[in-house]
């Protein structure tokens, strides 16, 4: 099974996408542009701070609030590995995985860490933190299958014999 | 075991019993898209490599949130939508006819039983005839577009049962505020919602509507009535024993069972800024207003023309206050024109806009500024939804908004 | 000594500012889109002191001040044209804003030119020649001496 | 020396006993109306004035017209400071009852009065016998503060209007026609007087297009003789006329034109000026997105009721999208009544609530690069309807009408 560890940032209950990327930049061309915007009404100055391989672990209702794609693009583009929730909200969770982006729900996790620690994922297996496992349950493997593609487009260009 | 309205839905669809918690394929029966999300769906569709749609006649394409056009770079999404649906054959689609939402249903897109894709979080509509619908990003409609399925997770259900006569001051959309703000805004996430008991049995469609359209307000995946004679009416169709057994049965499972009676509801509104922040209107009454919008796939209909023209009859709008009626469609503009609702409002001083989605999706259609205060029968008041974020919002069933117009205030209907 | 920005004939306000900036709160907010549609460089390229220099019929169409306001805003010395539509020329001189008439130059300068005026003298100067101008009414030239309108009802 | 009507309300106005062209006057204004496009300029100008007071508020009225329903927070925010002010104020407003010339016309102005109006179409009052000119905010302030101007007395050209206007030919034809014929300055400065048989067989809606218009050839205002229609309207709308001027016999007129109607043919003009005008046959065939029936030119009920009865039974072409907007909520109410909403419902057109909509072009069917729009409204200046690089062309009901049928310009006569 895959694994991967890294250093996490840490954030509260509720993150709609209007937090993850306020309404007045999404004008913007590219989600390069919005990219350090990204959480900019609860935290300004995180976009900057995230590096390649971090992993973001949140409350519940990740990325509640409009159907807007841009949401999980934009964390995918900062870099980020994947997001560990208590629970996501339903669009969010389905556009995450379309765009490659991977999401784990777990409702421990999230209590026990601070931000800054360093942590490693099992895929479909378990995280490790301090030592201590935190098993979580496996994505269906079309979903896995869509996520190692690389997002759905990908998986439907490798469908129609494009790549 | 039983099986609650979804997953029987569900299992019509694929051929076995489901249940909760499963990821199954389904095939779809319809895609909804519009206006805004048309450009990212057409682009990723020919990137993914797909040269035809699966079924174009399955595919629906309506013009509403920019209709009509309010900045320079909007008709590119009219000419990227002509261009897509030429291409590919399309022949379902409405360039000024109303609001997607209310389009699906009323032109005879979706059927009980349904399963059915749209690129808006209020997809959840359709649940009104018995349609599992609910929605989804441009992605993923450039994939249904290409293969024809979807993989869905089947969700658990909440069963809401309401019994009894309501007030005459009170709608549905009364009923849902009241359920959200007793739900929360995530009290729903992946679920089902199954509205039964004798209540939502005497309610129109269009009353139904209302309530399977804000059932994303909860995070509701869809929300859904049993198919009836009404809904077969509506629908003009005669209804099958497989559609009349969309019902839950007795022994179904239920993660939770609300019941509600009818009596006991009250005029409500949704308070800034969150959809779940529900107040009685008696509490909030006084309270001035600077305008009021009256429209929306939630409440835009021809009963809610009715409700607002029956309040207003004879009576004019406040003055300095602004009363905006924007109907969800064509057929209903018609119809409120046909039966006097429309002479009825005009002379009370409404502004009447032509059918769209108007104030609702914040775009134009009566923004406000810093300081003002609307009362709006529509679905969100979230912050900055409708001009600056020091707007308020307050959301309304028709009958209250339009009570709020003539008195320039808030004031129980 | 002011550069001059040359337009042609006909330039009506939608050109000057459009509408759709015309609602901004304050000129200020408005000046940097300034003759957009036929230069849209003019507001950045323009300095306190320049010209605008045009044929026939300038500033003609709808009554907004906010045509000659954006010009004053960006420091515009003066219009000097063939003629003026009549609420564009009310409105210039009713804020302050010179409007000169004067038929040969046009056709005898080019953008980019050092031109100076002489309101008194009724002259303009450009690559060593002079042009005359038509003098401002004498009534009009009370109200531009006074610096405008409002500030005559100031002094009352 | 005898007098034409401009200079005998400059007269009136002026307290004096004879005026002449080129004399400037302060003049007492009797009404003075603002829209939603400068007055919250005009209220951040008063302000900051030493003294700030109104003469007479009975003569203000101020209309929100332009952006309804509000678009954005920065024209919401103009519109909150209006409405503010009025309120404070007791300044009779009007928000979204419809094109505020329109309004004025059905509710205010009467024959011999002197208005400022800050918009350049004001000159529209002239249908009435009324002297209205459209003014900067700057003019408005300070007539609002003293109740009086200056004013420069015009010269008037004479328009002598002869014959009738033959079947499927309009007052927006003949307008544009003259237009066409004296050029977007050829009546910078001056009033534009229309009389003669011809005027008879205007009705009140057809003499508002017209003087509309004026302004476009660069008139200061426009003017038409008071007779029975004009009486007959002020009464059924209650009010009297204030002076019903004549022009003398010997009056001096810079120049007198006359035109004998039955010449005038269907006519557009093209981008992107107004006196740009062609026969309407050589645009046919001309490829459209967007057109345009509405605006304070020509959305009244006759001109509804032209669109009306050539679409009844057709459709809109589906390419083509087609605004409806009714010039005031009067005429709405009444288009309701008579079925004509209807009717373009049923056709496929998008009907919208009464203000300027695409004519002032900001806001409300904007249209896109390259677009081409074919309108009743007002002017077809370069970027005037929307993108810079778009076009406009300007032509009546019926041939609007007519092309939103057919998808391109085509005139009435060409539907099957």
């Amino acid at each position: 099974m895959e694994k991967f560890s890294g250093k996490i940032w840490v954030l509260g209950d509720d993150i709609d996408t209007d937090i993850i990327i306020p309404t007045e930049y999404l004008a913007l061309k590219t989600v390069k542009d919005m990219a350090p915007y990204a959480f900019s009404p609860l935290r300004p100055e995180l976009a900057a701070q995230i590096q390649e391989g971090d992993i973001i672990v949140a409350g519940k209702n990740f990325g509640c609030g409009s159907s807007r794609e841009q949401a999980p693009e934009i964390i995918k583009t900062l870099g980020i590995k994947c997001v560990i929730a208590k629970s996501f909200a339903r669009i969010f969770f389905r556009n995450s995985i379309n765009n490659g982006l991977l999401l784990i729900e777990n409702d421990k996790l999230r209590d026990v860490v601070n931000e800054g620690d360093e942590i490693t994922v099992t895929i479909n297996e378990s995280i490790e933190h301090n030592g201590s496992q935190y098993p979580i349950t496996s994505l269906p493997q079309n979903l896995v299958d869509i996520i190692n593609a690389g997002g759905l487009v990908k998986a439907m260009r490798k469908l129609n014999g494009l790549d | 075991m039983g099986s609650t309205i979804i997953e029987k839905i569900v299992r019509n669809n694929v051929g076995r019993d489901v249940k909760p918690g499963e990821i199954v394929t389904v095939n779809v029966d319809r895609v909804m898209i519009h206006d805004i999300f048309i450009p990212f769906v057409a682009s990723k569709f020919e990137e993914m490599g797909f040269t035809k749609i699966w079924d174009p006649d399955k595919a629906v394409l309506i013009y509403d949130h920019l209709v009509p056009a309010s900045q320079v770079d909007d008709t590119r999404h009219f000419r990227i939508g002509n261009e897509f649906v030429e291409k590919y054959g399309m022949k379902n689609i409405h360039r000024s006819d109303g609001i997607c939402h209310q389009l699906m249903t009323e032109a005879g897109y979706v059927k009980p039983g349904d399963v059915v894709f749209g690129t808006d979080s209020h997809t959840t509509t359709y649940g009104c005839v018995g349609a599992f619908s609910s929605g989804i990003g441009y992605t993923e409609m450039a994939s249904i577009l290409g293969t024809g399925t979807l993989w869905i997770r089947v969700p658990e259900t909440i069963k809401v049962e309401i019994t009894g006569n309501l007030p005459a001051n009170v709608m549905a959309k009364d009923i849902i505020l009241k359920l959200i703000g007793d739900l929360g805004a995530d009290g729903a996430t992946y679920k089902a919602l199954e509205f039964t008991g004798d209540t939502v049995e005497k309610m129109s469609v269009a009353s139904r509507m209302s309530m399977s359209n804000m059932a994303i307000e909860a995070g509701a995946k869809c929300a859904l009535f049993t198919p009836d004679e009404k809904t077969a009416e509506y629908c003009e169709i005669e209804l099958t024993d497989k559609e009349r057994d969309l019902v839950g049965d007795a022994d179904a499972e239920y993660c939770r069972v609300l019941h509600y009676q009818a009596e006991d509801f009250v005029p409500v509104m949704a308070c800034p800024s969150n959809v779940d922040n529900v107040k009685p209107v008696a509490e909030l009454a006084g309270k001035e207003i600077d305008q009021v919008f009256i429209g929306s796939c939630t409440n835009g209909r021809l009963e809610d023309l009715m409700a607002a023209a029956e309040v207003l009859k004879g009576k004019h709008v406040a003055p300095y206050v602004k009363l905006i009626v924007t109907p969800a469609s064509r057929k209903i503009y018609r119809q409120a024109v046909e039966n006097g609702t429309m002479a009825i409002l005009a002379e009370a001083g409404a502004i009447i806009t032509h059918p769209s989605c108007g104030l609702c999706c914040g775009r134009t259609g009566g923004i406000l500024t810093d300081g003002e205060t609307v009362v709006a029968t529509n679905n969100r008041n979230f912050l900055g939804r409708m001009g600056t974020s020091k707007v308020g919002i307050y959301l309304a069933s028709p009958k209250s908004a339009a009570a709020c117009a003539a008195a320039g205030k808030i004031v129980v209907p | 000594m002011g550069k001059i920005f040359k337009f042609e004939q006909d330039v009506d306000t939608d050109q000057i500012i459009a509408s759709q900036y015309i609602i901004y709160p304050t000129i200020d907010e408005m000046k940097a889109h300034t003759f957009e549609s036929l230069d849209p460089d003019f507001a950045a390229q323009v300095q306190p002191g320049d010209y605008v220099v045009a044929s026939e019929n300038f500033g003609c169409g709808s009554s907004r001040e906010q045509a000659p306001s954006v010009l004053k805003a960006l420091g515009v010395k003066a219009v000097v044209a063939k003629s003026f539509a009549r609420i564009f020329y009310r409105n210039a001189i009713n804020i302050g804003l010179p409007v000169i008439v004067c038929k040969d130059l046009h056709e005898n300068v080019k953008a980019g030119d050092d031109m100076e005026l002489s309101m008194q003298e009724g002259v303009v100067r450009v690559n060593g020649k002079e042009y005359e101008c038509t003098r401002l009414p004498e009534y009009m030239q009370g109200i531009l001496d006074q610096g405008g309108l409002i500030a005559s009802l100031n002094k009352s | 020396m005898g007098m034409t009507i401009a200079e005998k309300i400059i007269a009136a106005a002026a307290g004096a006993e004879s005026v002449k062209p080129g004399d400037i006057h302060t003049v007492e204004l009797d009404r003075l109306m603002s829209n939603d496009g400068t007055t919250h300029l005009t209220i951040d100008m008063y302000h900051q004035l030493k003294n700030p007071h109104i003469a007479d508020v009975n003569k203000l009225v101020w209309i929100v017209d332009h952006n309804v329903p509000c678009d954005s927070v920065k024209t919401a925010a103009s519109h909150k400071k209006m409405r503010d002010f009025a309120k404070e104020n007791g300044i009779k407003f009007y928000e979204g009852a419809g094109v505020c010339h329109q309004v004025m016309i059905e509710n205010h102005v009467t024959s011999g009065e002197l208005i400022f109006g800050a918009d350049s179409h004001t000159c529209a009052y002239g249908a009435l016998g009324a002297f209205g000119t459209g003014v900067g905010c700057t003019d408005y302030l300070y007539a609002m503060v003293t109740g009086h101007s200056w004013l420069l007395v015009p010269e008037t050209l004479k328009f002598n209007l002869t014959g009738k206007l033959k079947e499927g030919v309009y007052a927006r034809d003949l307008i544009l026609s003259i237009i066409g014929m004296i050029g977007a300055n050829g009546a910078n400065y001056m009033a534009m007087e229309f009389s003669g048989e011809g005027l008879k067989t205007l009705n009140m809606s057809d003499r508002i297009a017209i003087c509309n218009l004026c302004v476009e050839a660069g008139a200061k205002t426009a003017l038409m003789e008071v007779d029975e229609i004009t009486l007959d309207y002020l009464k059924a709308h209650g009010r009297e006329p204030k002076y019903s001027f004549k022009s003398d016999e010997d009056a001096h007129f810079a120049k007198v034109y006359d035109i004998d109607l039955s010449t005038i043919k269907p006519i557009v003009a093209k981008p992107h000026f107004v006196d740009s005008v062609v026969d309407a046959k050589e645009c046919v065939g001309t490829h459209i997105d967007e057109a345009f029936l509405g605006s304070c030119n020509n959305g009244r009920l006759e001109d509804l009721r032209v669109g009306a009865e050539l679409i009844k039974g057709r459709k809109v072409h589906p390419l083509v999208r087609f605004l409806v907007v009714p010039a005031s909520a009067e005429v709405y109410k009444q288009a309701l009544s008579e079925g004509l909403i209807d009717t373009f419902m049923e056709a496929g057109a998008i009907v919208m609530n009464p203000n300027c909509s695409v004519c002032w072009g900001s806001c409300q069917g904007v249209i896109g690069e390259n677009e081409v729009l074919i309108s009743t409204g007002t002017r077809n200046f370069k970027g005037r309807a929307g993108h810079k690089d778009s076009f406009v062309y300007l032509a009546s009901a019926a041939t609007v009408t007519a092309s939103a049928i057919k998808g391109e310009i085509a005139t009435a006569d060409m539907l099957e």
